[in-house]
């Protein structure tokens, strides 16, 4: 059967299929793409991690660059994560200025990783108020076939546990592994034939509705939440993908746990 | 870890700074037409928060490349004056206020009946004139009083609250010290009649138990800045 | 009678009221619209005004921050008047980068004040080629229903005069008013119908041609003058409205002082 | 109070201290023709200012957006270039700039006649090579000549002159020194043939005696001028 | 004169510090279909360079204006990832970029027939992720790989590579110490079935003599580095 | 006989006389139009040139200030070689960012004299790590008939061989000439109606296709090249023109050094 091309087609064709609760790829309601994860893989970055859910490809890099305190926080160095999406990505994603969703996913991303704590801006002090490591995660996708923010969520964290501190190179001790406290992990459910789903498709985005994302902590504690684009949702509805979101993050976590091991 | 444990912010009767219990709102006033060549306005007072909404239109949607052929555009604007803080803010652009923007936006055409309009668009400016935490929910408040002061239809009126965390304890409408040294932060965009949510953020560190109760609290108050709005409206929803 | 909105007929009904000596509200050539004038009216501001001409309303806020001196000038604090106008302010004003008509109104509205001397920046040094205070006045319109130079301009120096220097925040001291010397008031004429009227209203510009604006200090001594939009002039039009200005700039001056001794 | 007071800028026979009496212009001369691929064009030295004026059209306007279906844009640019000033001056947006493009447009409006030309545009470039007090002047001044030199049919020219004060007394034409340490600036821009305005600017402190003499002596300086740009653009408005 | 002359670059027997001779290029490995979502797309990993390259269309153009009516316009941008280099780079408008971007445009618009597709628009994205000395090379090399895996008709394929010199000596395909303190980069880029070329560039100091030897250094590289671009396409093009 | 208007007429008008080795202008295939060479014509700046060739003038002005090193290269003050062009100098030259044209243009010039080597940095160094000279370069196009790049790069090596370090003005000392130890010089060459032409009007470049610049120094060495716009060339074509240029940059050459020694 061939999938329809027409946005309001796609979305009809997405509702039938809700209704005898089936995906447009065959997956469960809750079921994810497969989803693969490796890090160090940027010769360039001090750390950095690969992330690949179906044809969703991102990249995360941590560069480190010296900084001075700011007056007022003279023992904190800095964090610093920037994702925007350039057009090598998809046909969707045009060049100029960086557009309100490519804004949204970015903080997003950022209050994720930042709002957890999992970077102890105090640990980043070198001498207060002199210097103190800035540390730069810039995330970056290759191929958006759906659910950036799932993906940029998961190389974030990855990279920043991958990552090394190059003292050497700026002549101030030894390389040390940067001290990641937590690994907060996110997961995203889309509203697609009326019923949210998680890991949504490029396909099931554009025939969908709202989108709601989730950061959870080691702990299962909420660090950072959003209901993205036009859609109305009830406590029921949040409940049950909150519920689903404790187990997934969980198991995300696992996934990145293992690829550090490794 | 950090110095905010040591900020005692609740006092021995589980009283907060200013008085107010955990569960209850700074006080709020809405006052509409306070834009006088606007199509419609509104302004929220919410502690030290003053807020004011404008909306313009229906008019032609051009350049026409922005046009939808089924229904209006929804054209937000979300905006701190730069004397609205401590420290002054410069004007031009600014993520925070990008991302505020498209988030309010979302919510509002969650329940303007934009299909009534189409190839035309709706201007909603909203200006942050002073700021004491909490300004996004009473740019949304204004924003929701200005569209029904226009008259253009809504399925509902939206109202936004945010409850947080502070000293461990779930407090709702935290203001601007509580802010700075709060826990967490969960601002919602609630239906006053059906209870169903378009907006909603989280920042922090919050158990899932301290999610509920967050999640509670702003709930009822809700219905408490719905009663403040409809009187605003002069019944016009209620 | 119902008013004209297409510029052509607007133009023309301007005209012909004009050829009475009327206006389109009812008001003399030189007659203003009722003015309200407050200070202190924004918490988080040193220093503010609001304006209320007819239905144009206007704030201005004052912050002060500290500043290096300049190396060529050691012993001088800064001054900065910024007025743009944002789309909340009305139909006709779009949002994206200042246009020609926001910079013009903010430059002129900063001559006005800067060039009366009214600020001396040699008293804002607190310690010279160290730390000096920077005076920022922002200038911000809620509701344009025409007029807003002469707006802009009274809600500035009201809230320069209303400024209190924020010494204790910075802790350098005790708080103190902001030495203000002067009180320059600004009066603008548009050409209406082929003659010049004071305090144009947004109709009466939208059918008019050009503008004088006119900034004179407590002695009657001329700050500032600007000529706006396509228009030709003579040298005795020009005399009868500077004639009237010395008169009407004293008004404005004694409701600045008003609302400061309140 | 200030120290420019100290600057002796006038000696103790009134006259100025390179050597003019009050009343008296720089040197000024005008030449046509000076960019060779441009439909008009004209150089103004004056002092050292040395400035040059680009006309190009009535050319079709575009985007379409732009253009008005009664008369041509006359699209104004002033621009200094960054080797003109002893500082150098960046490249890129200005706000002084951008304000005298937009009044120097809004004088040669007044004497252009647009309405010859709907749809169309018409391009004035005005770059300072070399500044030396009264740029303004000479750029609205050189851009007249070359609408002239480009045959776009004018109601009148435009001149413009700039007198002030320095050291109490009012004169004409302040070269850079007197602008640095003068006490004030007005700039005009004058039909020489019906004496009537279409430029007016000031800066400073003037009583209003100083004031109409500076306005006179801008007159009479315009009359001069006329006659300079009248004899290099051959007689062809005198 | 300056200090480069003091690294030794060259070893005794001629050979460079990793190993390879005067004449011979990196290691090199092409790839194709890399981004699943694009019309096609290439990877090519070049010593420590990797660069990724993404074509999509055939597609309409748009806005309207940018259409050309003969043939189909070339929209090509090249970019470094933030953590492509050392010190990262911040993203937004860049000269280098810019420049790089048209070079490398006018080199594939030699080849690419876009007389084919009136009225449409082809975007080439090359991302440098990481950088080790002749990433435009890289991205040219890959966008052409990228054009012939999208299907898109071309005249020829594109190869192209740098030689340039240090310590006095010409060597091929420079890495990034010899890139760092060498004298003189010459990049290329070559049609391999016909040896014309469709771009060139050249910075530092070199002689005549050494200039043919750098030439015919990237000649030959041209013609191995077409072998492995053809083996990547499954003999599409040899 | 006149010119065609329209770029494919035009395209086959010059084809035509290229097949009798026929210019439109009636000039020689490796002929240049008039050149003239002034120096020190800005009295602003500290050095200048203008360069008219044929109806192209462009100017160029030497600039000078006083920076901190950079951390890195504590011993070495800047070069800055600036070229835009603005609409003043064309119809098609449009105002805004800079074009891709403009950027090229602006870098091709650029490179040519900072990598012929002949301003030394070392020596524009006053106290290693404190102070240092940082030379500006900027070239202004007034006119363009075509062939900028030539114009660019021959303004732009004059007016920094007659720059004067204004070491008075900035109290280090007396003025003294910049040194300048080489003159590169530029030429570059059009394909018009199939083969290479000199110095290609601005007809030419509208119905030519691509361009090649060659940068020499004092020794014929090569200092910099660009291939410019859509086009195939050979390896035999590369080399008659190299040959050609060995020649013409000399003479360019020396009329610098004639324009200098007046």
């Amino acid at each position: 059967m061939s999938i329809p091309l027409v946005p309001e087609l796609l979305r009809k064709h997405l509702a039938d299929l809700a209704e005898s609760d089936l995906r447009i790829d065959g997956r469960g309601r809750f079921e994810s793409r497969e989803i693969s994860l490796e890090v160090g893989i940027l010769p360039r970055a001090e750390g950095s991690a690969r992330v690949q859910m179906g044809n969703t490809i991102v990249l995360a890099g941590v560069k480190f660059q010296l900084m001075t305190p700011y007056p007022d926080r003279p023992n904190q160095g800095g964090l610093m994560c920037s994702a925007e999406v350039r057009p090598v990505a998809g046909r969707s994603w045009e060049p100029g200025p960086p557009s309100p969703q490519s804004i949204e996913l970015g903080r997003v991303v950022d209050r994720g990783i930042r709002e957890s704590g999992c970077i102890d801006v105090d640990e980043l002090c070198i001498i207060p108020g002199e210097r103190a490591w800035q540390v730069i995660l810039d995330v970056f996708a290759i191929s958006d076939d759906g659910n950036l923010f799932d993906a940029f969520a998961l190389a974030g964290i990855a990279a920043l546990r991958s990552a090394i501190v190059p003292a050497e190179r700026f002549e101030i001790g030894e390389d040390y592994p940067l001290p990641v406290s937590k690994t907060p992990t996110m997961c995203s459910y889309h509203r697609v034939g009326g019923r949210y789903v998680l890991d949504a498709s490029k396909k099931e985005e554009l025939g969908g509705d709202e989108r709601i994302h989730i950061t959870l902590g080691d702990d299962g504690h909420v660090h950072s939440l959003q209901k993205g684009l036009k859609g109305i949702f009830t406590t029921d509805e949040f409940e049950e993908i909150m519920e689903h979101a404790i187990e997934r993050c969980s198991e995300l976590r696992d996934l990145v746990n293992n690829a550090i091991e490794k | 870890m950090g110095g905010y444990g040591d900020v005692q912010m609740i006092d021995d009767k589980g009283l907060r700074m200013d008085g107010r219990k955990p569960s209850e709102c700074r006080p709020i006033e809405i006052e509409t037409g306070v834009v006088p060549v606007a199509d419609g306005s509104a302004r929220v007072r919410w502690g030290l928060n003053d807020v004011i909404a404008a909306v313009y239109g229906p008019m032609e949607a051009h350049p026409r490349k922005i046009q939808r052929q089924d229904r209006a555009v929804l054209d937000v604007r979300y905006n701190m004056a730069p004397f609205s803080t401590t420290d002054r803010i410069r004007p031009g652009f600014n993520r925070r206020s990008r991302e505020i923007s498209k988030v309010t936006a979302e919510a509002l055409e969650s329940v303007v009946m934009l299909e009534l309009y189409p190839r035309s668009k709706i201007r909603v400016e909203i200006e942050v004139l002073c700021a004491e935490a909490g300004t996004r929910c009473a740019g949304i408040t204004a924003a929701s009083a200005a569209l029904a002061h226009a008259g253009i239809p809504m399925t509902d009126l939206v109202v936004s609250v945010a409850s947080g965390k502070v000293n461990g304890v779930v407090v709702c409408d935290l203001n601007k010290e509580e802010d700075n040294y709060g826990e967490a932060d969960l601002p919602m965009g609630i239906l006053p009649n059906s209870g169903e949510l378009v907006f909603l953020q989280m920042d922090g560190d919050l158990s899932q138990e301290d999610f509920k109760i967050a999640w509670d609290y702003n709930m009822e108050a809700a219905s408490h800045i719905h009663e403040i709005m409809a009187r605003a409206l002069k019944g016009g929803d209620a």
